[in-house]
C-alpha cells in the first residue's frame, strides 16, 4: 500500500515537471483493494485492470520502476512507451492489460477465465473495475456469460464514489453494485475497500469458491478516491468536506494501527517499511527519466495490417 | 470582428439553439456540472435545468438510444461522446437505427439527432483516446458528416446541424478547442454540404478536412516563399461533400493533395481522391497525393504520436512533389 | 387475439406461395401478451416492437392488409416495401417500430419516454422484447437509465422459452427476467403470459404507477413460441412434447372458456368474432397481393447523405 | 477433384484445425445444436463437445470479449457473428482492443483470434441484416480482413486465419454458402496476403471482392463474345492486399474496374481506386471505374433490393465504357 502511494506521489511530482506522458488516473486511497485483492491470488492467476490501474499493477509485484517509464513515455517501459499510464501490461505476472475504456476490461476477464478452463487450468481471473463501468453494457453481459458457464472470475468493483463528476447514486440505479450479482444469480458481497483484511478475505473466498468450480463472485469494494479523477482532469466538483472524511478514514493509516495494536508490527518496523518505499521510488524515478525516448522508427513496429 | 475561441463558439451554437428551441435538449457523460471534458456544454445546466441538460451513466449505447427515442417522439437531442473512440460501444444504435429508420419506414419518421465528438490525437492519451473514425460514418448511408476547422464554422455548422431533420455526426478536434476566431454574433449559421476556399492559389490545390485546414494554410505561406501559389479548400461537411468546389478548382490547379488526419487505407481521403480521379481524370498533370496519419494505433509517447500524424512538413512535401513534374 | 393468430396462419400460406419477401418471425401462442398489455396503453403512448412484431401492431390496431403488403414487399405497406415484416411502423399508432437486432429497441424505448416527459407529455412507452434480449448489454444500460430517471417505461419481456435455438436456462444466468429488476430498484413481475387478464392487470398497473411518476417496472410474460423461429430459420430442435405441452395452454382457448364460463359472451359471438377475422384477413391478403411492387426509383428516395 | 459447397468447405476447415489444435474452439450464437444458421459449425458439438463450441446467449459484447480473453491467455478463438450487421454492438472490444492490444503493450501479446460472420444482401432481410462492412475493418490497423470468393478459398483461407497469430476477420458472402466447387481434400491452405489472378485477358482489369467475382467471371464471359478480354483479379485478402499482382495487371491491360458489393462511398473501392492511381496513375488510359452497391440502406423488397446491388451488367458496363476512349 505504501508503495503504491509513494509512486502515484511521485507520478504527481513527475507531472507537475512535465514529464508524464498523457495522463494518468491516481490510485491514492484505494490501496487496501488492489493490495487486499491481489493478496488472494495464486501462481497462474490473471487479473484485468482498468483506466486507473497503477495499484493493480503494484500489487502483482510490476516494477515501478518501469512502470513510471511506461507513464513517461519511455523506451524501458513494460509497453516501451506506446500504451502509457493506461496501458500497462506485463502477462508473465498476470497483468492482462490496463484498458482506457471504462468496462472494457471485464468481457475479456471473462474470456480470459474460459480459455483458461479450456486449458485445464485451475486459475482464477480477478477483474477490477469501477462502480461507473457497472452501467455498462460490457458488466451485464460479462456477468451474465460468467455465470451461467461458471466461470473462474472473481469481479471487483472499486466503488470510490465517484464515475468522474458523477455520483454513485446519481448515476446508479438500485443503489448498489454488489446487489445486482443476484440478476445473475451469484454471491455478491459488499465490503469496507478501506480495510485491507475486508477486502482480502472476501477475495479469499470468492477465488475458493471458484476454483471448486463454484463460479463468480462479485465484490463492491466501499473507497474513496483522494485526488481529482485525473492528472488530466483536475476539476474538483465534489465537496471538500466529503474528501475529507473520506481522508480520515485512510486505509494505509488504519492499517498501520492494527499491525501494531496486534503487534504484528512495530512502529520501527513500518517506518523502515517507509524507507525502503521512499528509496526504490527516487530509484525508480531515476530509472524512469534517464530512460531514453523510444525511437521513431518503433511507432511502425507491430503492425501487421 | 470579435474573437473567441472554438470551444466557447459551440457554446455559443448550442445556447442560443436550446433558447431558440425548447425540444433541443443536450445529454452526455460529465456534461452538466462540469461543462464537458472540454467546456462545451458550460453554463448549460444552470441556463436550461437537468431535464435539458442531462448527465448520463457511462453507458453509450443508451445515450445513444436516448439519442434515437427523443428524435423519433419530436424532440432534438444533442449527445455527446466524451472521446469518438467510445462511439464503439454505441454502433449499433448510430448505424442500425439513426442513420437507417427514415429509409426503412419509407420516409415515415425521421431522427433528428446531432451526435458531437471530440477527435485525434495529439495530447498523449494513446490509443483508445485518438481515433478520427469518420470514415466509417461517411462510409454508411444514412448519416451527415461535418468537421469544422475554425470557430466561425464551428458555430454556424452546429446551428445548422441542430435544425437539420437527419442524423449528424459533429466531429471536433481536440486541438481546435482553444483556437481562436472570428465569430459574427447573433444567429450565424453554416449551411451543411458546403466546402470553402480558404485560400486561393493557382498551382497546386489542397483538400483538407478539421484541424489539417490550418496546417495546409501554413504550408501554403511556406511555400509562396517558393512562388508556389497553393489552393486550400476546407472540406467543412464531409458528408455529403462538396466536389463541385473541388472540381472547380482542379480544373485550375490540375494539381491536388488530400490532407486528412485520419488513418490512410479506406480513410476519408481515399473517396476524395477516387471522386478526383473519376471526375477530374483528364485535369490531373500528376498523381492526387495522400496526406494522412500514418496506418498505426496511437502511442502514447509524444515524440512517436508526432511522427504519425500529419504534419505542416509533410503537406509541404507533397505539394512540391506534385509541382515536380 | 384471433386477429392476431389468423394473420400469421396467412403469413404461412403466402410464404408457401412464395410471396413473402425476406422472413417474418409468427407470434402464434403468445397472443395474450401483446393484447393484454397494449389494452393498458392509452391515446399517446408508444410502444417499440422486436423482430417478433406482428402480435404488437395488431394490438394498436395497425391495418393487417397495410402490414401483409409491407411483408410481401409491396408498395401499399407501412414502409413502401422498405422494411418488410421485422420494421413494420405506424407512428400515428405510437408504433416506433419493430427492430430486427435483439435489443436495438429497448434504449429507444427509454429514449422515447425522455422526449415525451421533455415535451411535458403523460406518455408512457410499452418496450417490448424477448427473453434472450435480456442478455444483451442494452437491456442493462437503458433499464438502469430509465430507473435513475423514473421514466416512464413499462419493459415487458415475452418469455417464449427460446431464443432462436437457444433455451432461456442455458443462456440466461439467475434464471429469471423478472428478478433483474431489483438490481435497478425497480419493480419487476413475473405473470402468466398466456393469461390475458393477467398481462392486462399487470401492464395496467405498472403503467399507472408510471403515469404517477413513479418510474419503470418490468413485466416477465412466460408464454411460448408455437411455431419455429421463423419462416427463414425453421429448422426445430425443440422437443415435441414440450410444444404439444405448451400447446395445451392456448391463450386464446383459455381466454375463449373464460369469456363462456363468465358469460361475457356465448359462443355464438365468438363464431361471429371468427368469421369477422376471417373475412378480414381474406380481404387484407387480397389487398397485399394486388398492392404493386415498389417502383424502382424508389429505391435511392429518402437519401439525404 | 471432389466438389464441395462453400459452407462444406468452411466446416472442414473448422474441424481440421480443431482436431490439429486442441485450444482452437467456436463460440457464437446457435452454433451449436443447430450447428449455425448457415450450417457451417455442422457436427463441431457432436466431435469437440461443448467446452469447445460454446452456444452463448445474445450478447455480442460479451462474445468478442471472450474471444480477446480467450487468445490473450494463449488459445485462439473462432467467434461467429450470425450476421455482420451485429458486430456493431461489439466493435469496442474488435477495434479498442483486439486490433490494438499487440501494437499499445508494445508487442508484449498477440491476439490470435478468428472473427467470422456472413455478409451482405439479396435475400430480403432488409437494412440491419445486409450489410458489407468490410471497409470499417480494412481502415482500422490491426486487423486482416479475408473475403474467400470460392469453396477452396474459403477452406484454405480460413486455415490460414486460424493459424495467424492476430486478428482475422473473415467474411462470408451469404449468398455464396450453397456454391460448389473443387476443394482439394487434406491440408489445403491458402496463404493471406496473396490476390489470384482468376482468368488472365489483356484489355481491362477486373479486380474483384467475394461474390463479385463470380459476376466479373460471367461478365468476362460476356465480353469475351465481343472480343474483349478481360483480367479478373481475385484480392481474396482485403487487408493486407497484394498491390503488386494488381499493378502488373494494370502495367499490361491500362484498364480498371474495381468492384465491390459493399456501399460506394469511402468504401472498400475507394481504397483501391486511390492506390491505382497513386501506383499505375502514368498507366491508366482511363479513369478506374467503381462498381458497387449505391448508397443506400438494404430495402427489404426482392426488386428494390436488387436495384442497389452489384450485377454482371454493371460490370459489362463499366468493362465497356473503360475500353470506350
Ligand atoms: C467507454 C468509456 N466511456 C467514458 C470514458 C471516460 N471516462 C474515463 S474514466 C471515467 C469514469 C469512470 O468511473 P469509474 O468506473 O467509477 O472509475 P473511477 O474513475 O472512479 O476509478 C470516464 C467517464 C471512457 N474512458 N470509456
Ligand atoms: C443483435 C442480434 N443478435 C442476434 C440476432 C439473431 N436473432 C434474431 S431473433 C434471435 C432470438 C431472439 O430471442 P428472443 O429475444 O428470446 O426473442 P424470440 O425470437 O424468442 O421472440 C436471434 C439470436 C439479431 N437479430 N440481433
Ligand atoms: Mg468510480
Ligand atoms: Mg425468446
Amino acid at each position: 500500500m505504501c508503495l503504491i502511494r509513494a509512486f502515484e506521489r511521485e507520478i504527481h511530482v513527475l507531472n507537475k515537471d512535465g514529464l508524464v506522458s498523457g495522463t494518468a488516473h491516481l490510485y491514492i486511497g484505494m490501496e487496501a483493494i488492489a493490495v487486499g485483492a491481489c493478496a488472494a491470488m495464486a501462481d497462474g492467476d490473471f487479473l484485468t485492470s482498468t483506466h486507473r490501474g497503477h495499484g493493480h499493477c503494484i500489487a502483482r509485484h510490476l516494477d515501478p520502476a518501469r512502470m513510471m517509464a511506461e507513464i513517461l513515455g519511455r523506451s524501458d517501459g513494460y509497453c516501451r512507451g506506446k500504451g502509457g499510464s493506461m496501458h500497462i501490461t506485463d502477462r508473465s505476472k498476470g497483468v492482462l492489460g490496463a484498458d482506457g475504456i471504462v468496462g472494457g476490461g471485464i468481457p475479456i476477464a471473462v474470456g480470459a477465465a474460459y480459455g483458461l478452463r479450456l486449458m485445464n487450468k485451475s486459475s482464477v481471473v480477478f477483474c477490477f473495475f469501477g462502480e461507473g463501468a457497472s452501467n455498462q453494457g460490457s458488466f451485464h453481459e460479462a456477468l451474465n456469460l460468467a455465470a451461467i458457464q461458471r466461470l473462474s472470475v472473481v469481479f471487483i468493483c472499486e466503488n470510490n464514489q465517484w464515475a468522474l463528476s458523477a455520483p454513485f447514486v446519481a448515476t446508479t440505479a438500485g443503489g448498489s453494485v454488489a446487489k445486482r450479482a443476484a440478476a445473475y444469480g451469484i454471491v455478491g458481497e459488499e465490503v469496507d475497500g478501506n480495510d485491507i483484511d475486508a477486502v482480502f478475505a472476501a477475495a479469499t473466498r470468492a477465488a475458493g469458491r471458484a476454483r471448486e468450480g463454484l463460479g463468480p463472485a462479485l465484490i463492491e469494494c466501499q473507497s474513496y478516491r483522494w485526488e481529482g479523477h485525473s492528472i488530466f482532469t483536475r476539476q474538483e466538483i465534489r465537496q471538500q468536506e466529503e474528501i475529507d472524511d473520506w481522508k480520515r478514514r485512510d486505509p494505509i493509516e488504519r492499517c498501520r494501527r492494527k499491525l501494531i495494536e496486534t503487534q504484528m508490527a512495530s512502529a520501527e518496523d513500518l517506518a523502515l517499511i517507509e524507507t525502503e518505499v521512499g528509496a526504490e521510488i527516487a530509484r525508480a524515478a531515476e530509472f524512469a527519466k534517464s530512460s531514453p525516448n523510444p525511437d521513431e522508427s518503433s511507432a511502425l513496429e507491430d503492425i501487421y495490417a | 470582428m470579435r474573437q473567441i475561441s472554438f470551444a466557447v463558439a459551440l457554446n455559443e451554437a448550442l445556447k442560443e439553439e436550446m433558447r431558440r428551441d425548447p425540444v433541443v435538449f443536450v445529454a452526455g457523460e460529465d456534461i452538466g456540472k462540469m461543462g464537458g471534458l472540454f467546456k462545451v456544454t458550460q453554463g448549460l445546466l444552470e441556463e436550461f435545468g437537468a431535464g435539458r441538460v442531462l448527465d448520463t451513466p457511462i453507458s453509450e449505447a443508451a445515450i445513444a438510444g436516448l439519442g434515437v427515442g427523443g428524435a423519433l417522439v419530436g424532440t432534438r437531442p444533442v449527445i455527446e461522446f466524451q472521446f469518438l473512440d467510445f462511439i464503439t460501444i454505441a454502433m449499433d444504435q448510430i448505424i442500425n437505427h439513426a442513420a437507417k429508420l427514415r429509409y426503412m419506414t419509407g420516409g415515415m419518421v425521421s431522427v433528428p439527432l446531432v451526435i458531437r465528438a471530440p477527435v485525434c490525437g495529439g495530447i498523449g492519451l494513446g490509443a483508445q483516446h485518438s481515433q478520427s473514425l469518420e470514415a466509417w460514418f461517411v462510409h454508411v448511408p444514412g448519416i451527415k458528416v461535418v468537421m469544422p476547422a475554425t470557430p466561425r464554422d464551428a458555430k454556424g455548422l452546429l446551428k445548422s446541424a441542430i435544425r437539420d431533420d437527419n442524423p449528424v455526426l459533429f466531429l471536433e478536434h481536440r486541438r481546435l478547442y482553444a483556437a481562436t476566431g472570428e465569430v459574427p454574433s447573433g444567429d450565424h449559421m453554416v449551411p451543411l454540404g458546403t466546402a470553402e476556399v480558404k485560400r486561393e492559389g493557382s498551382d497546386v490545390t489542397v483538400v483538407a478536412t478539421g484541424r489539417t485546414v490550418s496546417l495546409a494554410l501554413a504550408a501554403a505561406d511556406r511555400l509562396s516563399e517558393q512562388a508556389i501559389k497553393i489552393e486550400v479548400i476546407d472540406l467543412r461537411t464531409l458528408k455529403p461533400f462538396d466536389m463541385q468546389t473541388i472540381s472547380n478548382s482542379v480544373g485550375k490547379t490540375n494539381r491536388v493533395v488530400v490532407v486528412n488526419d485520419g488513418w490512410r487505407t479506406c480513410g476519408y481521403a481515399a473517396e476524395i481522391v477516387a471522386s478526383i480521379q473519376s471526375e477530374c481524370f483528364y485535369d490531373l498533370d500528376f498523381p492526387v497525393q495522400r496526406v494522412c496519419n500514418k496506418d498505426a494505433p496511437m502511442p502514447a509517447a509524444a515524440a512517436l504520436e508526432r511522427s504519425l500524424m500529419v504534419s505542416e512538413e509533410q503537406i509541404v512535401a507533397a505539394c512540391s512533389a506534385a509541382m515536380s513534374s
